[in-house]
């Protein structure tokens, strides 16, 4: 049976924009203006910290070239593992090398993985759900749908760390191989996004409209699907971020990350972690400037999403 | 129902067809060789030869892999030429103390994602629901190593309540499998638990602005018991998914806990055959770990219709 | 409704059986209570891949094995003399071609099997017939072996040698029983004081002392060697009491924690000469010059404090310490940075990078990092790329000499010839010391060791390579534990010496 | 104890972070067993008020005042959570709007309705079951047995809002508050609902509040009737009074929009704006010819447009009033044209320009577990043929076929079996060339305005896309987007807002521009009006039929409300379960239905007349 479209009949003349009459006004009882205009202010707080976070962050990794406390090469074995003193507000590490100095130039590596990481997996694996969200609307299309997803299943199954290890081996350990594993591994989640986001807006009215007025897949596809999945885009790049750039931490640890004596944030935090018990200041500043890019790109990535749709949200199709 | 069980194990079967063929392909990838491995720093290349060949490794490609193939079918995954020992008892020994570890470490993600995350929208207005989306955007940050070291520094070098490594099977001891089993379990839990929390407070919140909580309001429920009545049992399902995406990632995620906490699980076996270039062990491992995300996957979809009864019998 | 209820019992069937079978999962370690007084359990990081050391080089299998499950006719003491095991006593022909040994009696194998002359025979003939392990080049220059009766083993070389004697203390020397060699990889069948009792690969070897052995009873009855992949890991273990010695502590700036009178640290020394090499075959450094500017450029003491907490000895050449022909020539190479510079100049480099290969191992990672600044300040611009080791750095810049400079720790024993030798990766033109090895090797004891020696001192001052310091054996235990051996002077790692006070 | 059921004494309600309240010092009362009728319109606050009475108000509203029960003492405004729980469902229950989503999905009926039993303690725990079963009959559930095993996804939205009302009555409430609870109905089910809570309501001899915006079921089901706009309370009184002497203008402007039945001099519906030349329903069938004519004539009554102009956000100055139309090509206004020609412009002889034969569309089931579901016939077998320049009605409740014929016609599906011809385009047989032709000359107005149009894009691009689509250059189609706009009133500075900006009724225009933009020679209107509010449905059919005279456009109306259809159509179709049942002139239809199924559907609309006359 395909039941005519039983969505209610009731007046929805939506009054005011602004106006609070949640119930009374709306077709359906989701619409919460009021909500979103409260949450609006809460959502550009949170983009507003986490902006600034992340100009922060880039801030350091773009002083970093032009100048830094110290030359990040040098060593000096004489100031060996000082804890925070003027000299070295941050202390120095096991080589005598300024840990602030470490941490600006580290930010550009740390920055550098989780942007091309989420840059691979989110150009590689929004297309991709894209794509098989199309298939799936087609009846003959199902079976792609099916294997894209399989494949996506698969490509899930194979560890990072093994695509790490391969790539390390083929091209020699580095930040290079570390970020195009991590970001390959990423491609599944944004795949995943990608496809239930699509598969809600193609069952829209607004897309019937758009393939009534005869617009072609691809045009539907720029036009209509792509802003409105933006914001579920965004919420996972700032995930994948977060991942991204633990995952790094994390080959440094079995050697496969960032090489010396290229600073990175992942592999001071691995080195330090040694002295955790005698200098536990190694570990800490890295660590907290790992936390802060983090916590940067959620705030930035859910801010972003609030602004970017700001009745999406309530009017879900 | 038998339809659908065919269907799935078709795509099993492919999926595992493929994916042998993949890791075959990428092992092939990797420079250096088990023999040269195995006769290290002064091998000569005569010696390197003969060992070559009595691994096998001179025969061409296709047929190593038929042979590997071959010996899978029948549940046997070959002989490690460099360890020369047995690869399947291995692997299952291996597979099983990771699987203890990472669905412990999952459920008690659970266990602490699902209330913090359900407190958290409740009180999403006030201070406390935004400090514990702030911890739980901050918990994300920190890397499950880094929390392993400083746990074990705490409980297990200052206060030593726990040791701080090593396995030991339950039928050794269970006061001792349970002791070994906290810290790293808990290190793990910590990071996972924190990305949980964010989905099962943006679940909650999505499921407080449905039309049947405010009916269960009005049918004499306050608000919160509202939402544990009928309220959870529907976040209940993107939680399902998303932990069931974390089980599969821990698997071999969980590598660097296993070495903190010198644990032989399937993540260390991995590392370990790679290094040693033991391409059998390696492509064996793999595919136990593709068949047991398959698998994950399989009771992730097999969970969702017994929560929700409209997927169940379908449109 | 019934077929969801169904394939929830499914599901549920699948995940407790996982768990129950998991019961025995890894059902390995015995741990158990190390205070107990008979037992103790020793961590090591490199973990033997299997247990035949037949067909597998490297370190982990002989230092298990060695002098513990397997032995020779003769071993090496802590000064590294040459003692008597197997062998009780032997005599040497006047034309020094033919060594007639006489055997212990009453030994028996693990199995349980008699062990005679006729063990010898077999295990010294297989290793030039069906050894792998490159180490079996040692055994060439034996020409025949006689078993004229059960206790006498006669042993007559191709040409009198030296070093031949000295190589029976290494694992070449090992004997097995004639039928104990069918599974090598997975069980040792051997005369010595302990049997394996349990082999977890890749995680534990349980040794258990057997009460038929020949010789001295070991205090020790139950000991466990650990391996711990992670430094860290294994000093917190020390720390929490769960293991009661540290072998060879890859991270020697944990050691500080341990100064208390609870542990005891012993910084002993190792055969492993930590060497700069550099490709003298092909590259920058085919010209002396540049090698030499290398060797004033380095200031080893720095680089030893720096990279390995100060632990380890500085040494000039590639012959440690307790080697006889040892002599210290870290006065042949100054650290000079200024005529560095100079020889730079001369040498014609204006800055170009050079391939500097560097094993992904803790070691190796510290020295490149402080190695490179200190070239750099000298205008030799390193161009550091980490590979995977082993296998990617056996690969690229072992077999295929496909590098400029490298850092590796060499850690066979007396092992200066073959690395020096014309074919191994260093590429060192050894058409100097060639004959100059083969009359010490004939010769007499003396002529062996000034022999020796001079060859020593030719390669320093030719500035093959650097030899940045001696790996030192940085051994932590609990203050109770006594016999640890100081030196590693052999591959062993003898633990029936090993006792509680 | 107050005598009266329900007291509700200045209650004023300010949004936290807002400064003008959007319920101003409302008071009403209602006596036991009473029946009262709550009207207005989206935005004027009734359902606010039934809220604050149950304590369901969102937490972002502040509420000031008195709310008083029987049954209850203290102020309900200042009781806490849990003391409110304790009298939900036991004194005063409410039913809601939209049945599809207010139960628990993953719960059963039977169970959903125990625990409101179970809550209240009424019933004795051994006795819910059978007391389960005696409320599901006596909301006139089909098998009361085996409904009390299913689960909310498998009954329709008339049995859902069944279960919602035993719920709602299990534990004989004092009080039944009803939010608009047949809206989402189907006109039918909607009949038979009124007369249920009708029903029940005297058989638990409760009162009862029921909010509506549709003045014809109030006057069915209330005795006394509140109107409210824009949070105040503009009048009350008996039924007979308001609906007959409304003395409000906003009543009576409500009124007028509300009649279809009544049209002005131009053949046009009454809005807000034309109402006081309505002269009340029409009782009799009198020819009440209308002479009172003030074209244009704007006397100052009160700025009556459900946009009010003082909110920063709203689209300044684009008025909803039916601006009549001075400028337009077509004859002035004249003389009253006799209703029914302004219908039926003079029918060409030539071909029909749409022919349908015997065509049916079946969907191959397919279950997500592979299990085979049986097949569904959306359309079996229907002929009709409509000429250029009518205006065809389709009738039929959810569930005849009537989307699934839209889609054929409209070239985003293909007939099982049978042929269609749209102008010269065979459907069934057509290449997707040949089917995009079909769609430039034919385009659709859908329903539900805020659905239809994409959140993110501006209207400007909304509206020029079919033009993209048809590769028209950048100039024109600027040049054709700003005449269309113009041509559905709306002001141009509109192109560059966002739909989110925009009112119901003038999303539907938006729609309405890009529809016309690429000149069709053929509209369908997929019930565009039934998701409006009254008053704006006047103003949005109105600019229907003028720009179909205007652009002599055919239009396929399709809609649910026969009212509506009898306005606008000259011809009608009457689709059930995939068949025609009935089809011919309006006229005829409305006069003497022959299908039994036509009967039911015409008698189950509500009008004003016949309320009033029974009343």
């Amino acid at each position: 049976m395909n039941p005519t479209p039983t969505s209610a009949q009731s007046p929805s003349d939506h009054v005011d924009p602004v106006a609070l009459d949640a119930t009374d006004a709306t077709a359906s009882a989701k619409i919460r203006p009021g909500r979103s205009r409260r949450s609006g202010r809460r959502a550009n707080a949170s983009m507003i910290i986490g902006a600034g976070l992340v100009v922060l962050i880039v801030g350091l990794a773009l002083i970093s070239f032009v100048w830094t406390p110290y030359d990040p090469t040098t060593i000096d074995p004489a100031a060996r593992l000082q804890s925070g003193s003027l000299t070295h507000p941050f202390g120095t590490d096991t080589f005598g090398r300024d840990t602030l100095t470490w941490v600006m130039v580290g930010a550009r590596i740390t920055l550098l993985v989780g942007v091309v990481a989420v840059g691979i997996a989110l150009l590689i694996g929004t297309p991709i759900g894209i794509i098989s969200a199309f298939f799936a609307k087609q009846p003959w299309g199902m079976w792609i749908d099916a294997v894209i997803m399989r494949a996506n299943d698969i490509l899930l199954a194979f560890p990072a760390l093994l695509l790490a290890i391969i790539f390390a081996a083929v091209y020699s350990p580095g930040t290079g191989p570390a970020m195009v594993a991590v970001g390959i591994a990423a491609i599944p989640g944004f795949a995943r996004v990608a496809r239930s986001g699509t598969l809600q807006v193609l069952g829209s009215e607004y897309v019937r409209a758009a393939r009534a007025s005869n617009r072609r897949i691809p045009a539907i596809a720029v036009v209509h699907v792509l802003p409105n999945i933006a914001g579920m885009v965004i919420v996972q790049a700032s995930v994948a971020f977060a991942i991204s750039v633990l995952a790094e931490a994390g080959l440094s640890f079995l050697g496969l990350g960032t090489q010396a004596p290229t600073p990175s944030w992942g592999r001071m935090l691995q080195e330090s972690q040694q002295y955790l018990s005698t200098h536990p200041e190694l570990a800490l500043w890295p660590g907290v400037f790992i936390a802060l890019a983090v916590l940067g790109f959620n705030l930035l990535g859910d801010g972003l999403r609030d602004r970017f749709d700001p009745k999406m949200e309530a009017r879900g199709a | 129902m038998l339809t659908y069980a065919i269907n799935r194990a078709i795509q099993f079967a492919l999926s595992l067809l493929v994916a042998s063929v993949v890791i075959f392909a990428l092992m092939s990838l990797l420079p250096g060789n088990a023999a040269q491995v195995a006769l290290g720093t002064n091998a000569t290349p005569e010696a390197v030869a003969s060992l070559e060949a009595q691994y096998g490794l001179d025969r061409p490609p296709l047929i190593r892999y038929l042979d590997w193939m071959g010996g899978m079918l029948t549940g046997d995954f070959g002989t490690s030429y460099v360890t020369g020992a047995e690869i399947t008892p291995v692997i299952v020994d291996s597979v099983q103390v990771t699987a203890i570890l990472v669905i412990a470490a999952i459920a008690v993600s659970i266990l602490i994602a699902v209330p913090l995350g359900t407190f958290a929208a409740l009180e999403q207005r006030n201070w406390i629901g935004v400090t514990i989306s702030a911890i739980s955007q901050v918990g994300i940050a920190i890397p499950n190593f880094l929390a392993a070291i400083i746990l074990v520094i705490i409980f297990s070098l200052t206060l030593g309540w726990f040791p701080s490594q090593g396995w030991m099977a339950p039928i050794e001891g269970l006061g001792g499998f349970l002791l070994r089993l906290v810290l790293p379990v808990v290190s793990l839990a910590l990071v996972q638990a924190a990305v949980l929390t964010r989905y099962v407070r943006s679940a909650v919140l999505d499921v407080m602005r449905e039309d049947y909580i405010r009916t269960a309001r009005a049918k004499g429920l306050t608000k919160t018991k509202a939402l544990f009545a009928h309220g959870l049992r529907n976040a209940a399902i993107p939680v399902i998914t998303v932990a069931g995406v974390q089980l599969a990632t821990l698997l071999v995620g969980a590598v660097i806990i296993e070495q903190i906490f010198v644990l032989p699980g399937i993540g260390s076996e991995l590392v370990r055959a790679v290094a040693n270039r033991d391409l059998v062990a390696v492509q064996g491992i793999v595919m136990v770990l593709v068949l047991l995300v398959l698998i994950i996957n399989l009771i992730v979809d097999i969970l969702v219709p017994i929560v929700d009864p409209r997927i169940r019998n379908a449109a | 409704m019934k077929t969801p209820r169904i394939m929830t019992w499914v599901a549920a069937a699948a995940a407790t059986s996982l768990l129950i079978t998991g019961c025995s999962a890894g059902a390995s370690d015995t741990g158990g209570d190390a205070q107990k007084k008979d037992s103790m359990t020793i961590a090591f990081t490199a973990e033997p891949v299997n247990l035949d050391f037949t067909s597998t080089s490297g370190v982990a299998i002989p230092e298990a094995l060695m002098e513990n499950v397997y032995e020779s006719l003769v071993r090496l003491d802590g000064e590294g003399e040459i003692q008597p095991a197997l062998a009780k006593d032997w005599t040497l022909s006047d034309d020094r071609k033919t060594y007639s040994f006489e055997l212990q009696d009453g030994v028996k194998f693990s199995n349980g099997a008699d062990f005679t002359s006729e063990d010898v025979k077999y295990s010294y003939e297989r290793v030039q017939k069906d050894w792998k392990n490159a180490l079996k080049s040692k055994m060439d220059i034996v020409e025949s072996i006689e078993t004229p009766d059960d206790s006498t083993v006669t042993i007559e070389l191709k040409k009198p040698s030296n070093t031949w004697l000295f190589n029976l203390t290494s694992l070449v020397g090992a004997v097995f029983d004639t039928e104990g060699t069918d599974d090598l990889a997975n069980e040792a069948i051997g005369t010595g004081p302990f049997a394996i009792e349990k082999f977890t690969r890749g995680q534990s070897i349980d040794f258990a002392a057997r009460d038929d052995y020949w010789g001295e009873k070991p205090s020790l009855n139950s000991v466990q060697f650990k391996y711990f992949k992670d430094a860290v890991s294994a000093s917190n273990a020390l720390k929490s009491g769960e293991i009661d010695l540290v072998s060879n502590l890859q991270a020697p700036e944990l050691a500080g924690e341990f100064q208390s009178d609870d542990y005891q640290i012993v910084s002993g020394t190792t055969n492993g000469e930590v060497v700069l090499s550099m490709n003298n075959a092909e590259g920058i450094f085919k010209d002396k010059k540049a090698r030499e500017a290398v060797m004033h450029a380095i200031d080893r003491k720095a680089v030893l404090d720096t990279a390995w907490a100060g632990y380890g000895e500085l040494i000039g050449s590639m012959v440690p310490p307790t080697d006889p022909y040892y002599e210290d020539l870290t006065g042949v190479w100054k650290y000079d940075p200024k005529k560095a510079k100079q020889l730079v100049d001369e040498a014609g480099i204006k800055g170009e990078e050079f391939a500097f290969t560097v094993p992904n191992l803790p070691y190796a990672k510290a020295i490149s990092e402080i190695v490179s600044a200190q070239l750099e300040e000298v205008g030799l611009k390193a161009k550091i790329s980490t590979q995977e080791f082993p296998a990617v750095w056996l690969d690229k810049t072992f077999t295929e000499h496909d590098y400029d400079m490298s850092v590796i720790n060499h850690a066979e024993p007396r092992d200066i010839l073959t690395v020096f030798s014309k074919d191994y990766y260093i590429g060192y033109d050894d058409s100097t010391i060639k004959e100059l090895a083969d009359k010490a090797d004939t010769g007499t004891e003396d002529e062996y060791i000034s022999g020796m020696k001079k060859i020593a001192r030719t390669i320093a001052e030719d500035a093959a390579s650097d030899f940045l310091f001696l790996f030192p054996n940085l051994v932590i235990a609990k203050s109770g534990v006594e016999g640890i051996p100081a030196n590693r002077v052999s591959d062993a790692f003898k633990i029936a010496d090993l006792s509680w006070s | 104890m107050p005598e009266n059921l329900l007291e509700v004494r200045d209650l004023t309600i300010t949004p936290a972070g807002a400064d003008a309240p959007v319920l101003h010092d409302v008071s009403l009362s209602l006596a036991p067993g009473e029946r009262v009728g709550l009207i207005g319109e989206s935005g004027s606050g009734k359902s606010l008020t039934a809220q604050s009475v149950m304590g369901l108000l969102p937490e972002e509203l502040h509420a000031r005042g008195q709310v008083h029960l029987q049954g209850h003492s203290g102020n309900l405004l200042e009781a806490n959570e849990k003391t409110l729980a304790g009298l939900r469902s036991d004194i005063v229950s409410m039913v809601f709007q939209e049945p599809m989503s207010a139960l628990n999905p993953l719960m059963r009926i039977g169970d959903q309705i125990a625990e409101v039993l179970r809550l209240h303690g009424k019933a004795p725990r051994g006795q819910i079951p059978t007391r389960v079963l005696e409320l599901l009959r006596d909301v006139h559930m089909p098998d009361p047995d085996s409904d009390r095993f299913a689960y909310p996804h498998q009954l329709s939205g008339g049995q859902r809002q069944r279960v919602m009302l035993a719920i709602a009555l299990a534990n004989s409430p004092r009080l039944l508050i009803c939010d608009e609870p047949t809206t989402a109905l189907d006109v039918t089910v909607q009949k038979h609902m009124l007369d249920l809570i009708a029903e029940r309501v005297s058989a638990v001899e409760a009162g009862l509040l029921f909010i509506t915006h549709d003045l014809a079921v109030v006057a069915g089901v209330c005795d006394r009737v509140i109107v409210m706009y824009r949070g105040r309370i503009v009048e009350s009184g008996s039924v007979d009074e308001i609906f007959t002497a409304p003395k409000h203008e906003y009543t009576r402007g409500l009124l007028a929009s509300s009649d279809l039945e009544a049209t002005d001099d131009r053949g046009r519906l009454f809005t807000l704006k034309t109402a006081l030349a309505y002269s009340g329903p029409q009782i009799g069938e009198a020819e009440a010819s209308v002479d009172v004519r003030e074209p244009g004539d704007l006397r100052d009554e009160p700025q009556i447009s459900t946009r009010p102009d003082h909110t920063g956000m709203s689209v300044a100055g684009s008025t909803d009033e039916d601006s009549v139309r001075t400028t337009s090509a077509r004859d002035g206004a004249g003389a009253a044209s006799v209703r029914d020609d302004h219908r039926t412009p003079s029918v060409r002889e030539s071909a029909p320009l749409i022919e349908v034969s015997d065509v049916t569309r079946i969907f191959r089931g397919r279950g997500l577990f592979g299990r085979r579901r049986s097949d569904v016939t959306a359309l079996g077998g229907i002929d009709f043929s409509v000429a250029a320049g009518a205006r065809l009605g389709i009738v039929g409740e959810s569930g005849s076929g009537k989307s699934t014929l839209l889609n054929i016609l409209s070239g985003l599906d293909r007939p099982t079996t049978g042929h269609v011809r749209v102008g010269d385009i065979r459907v069934e047989a057509a290449s997707s060339q040949a089917l995009r032709r079909l769609r430039e000359n034919l385009q659709i107005v859908f329903q539900d305005p805020f659905a239809s149009l994409d959140p993110r894009m501006r209207i400007a691009d909304i509206v020029a896309e079919p033009l993209i689509a048809a590769g028209v250059d950048k100039d024109e189609r600027a040049a054709r987007v700003e005449e269309m706009i113009a041509a559905v009133d709306l002001d141009q500075d509109s192109l560059r807002r966002y739909p989110h900006q925009f009112s119901g009724g003038q999303r539907q225009r938006i729609s309405i521009a890009r529809a016309l933009v690429t000149r069709p020679q053929i509209l369908v209107a997929d019930e565009p009006v039934s998701a409006l509010d009254v008053s704006v449905r006047a103003q949005v059919l109105n600019l229907l039929t003028d720009l179909v005279d205007e652009y002599a456009l055919t239009l396929l109306f399709v809609s649910h409300d026969l009212g509506v259809v009898k306005h606008l159509c000259s011809e009608v179709i009457v689709m059930r379960a995939g068949q025609i049942v009935e089809s011919g002139a309006t006229e005829d239809i409305y006069a003497n239905p022959q299908d039994e199924y036509t009967r039911r559907l015409i008698a189950a609309t509500p009008s004003l007349a016949e309320a009033l006359t029974a009343g």
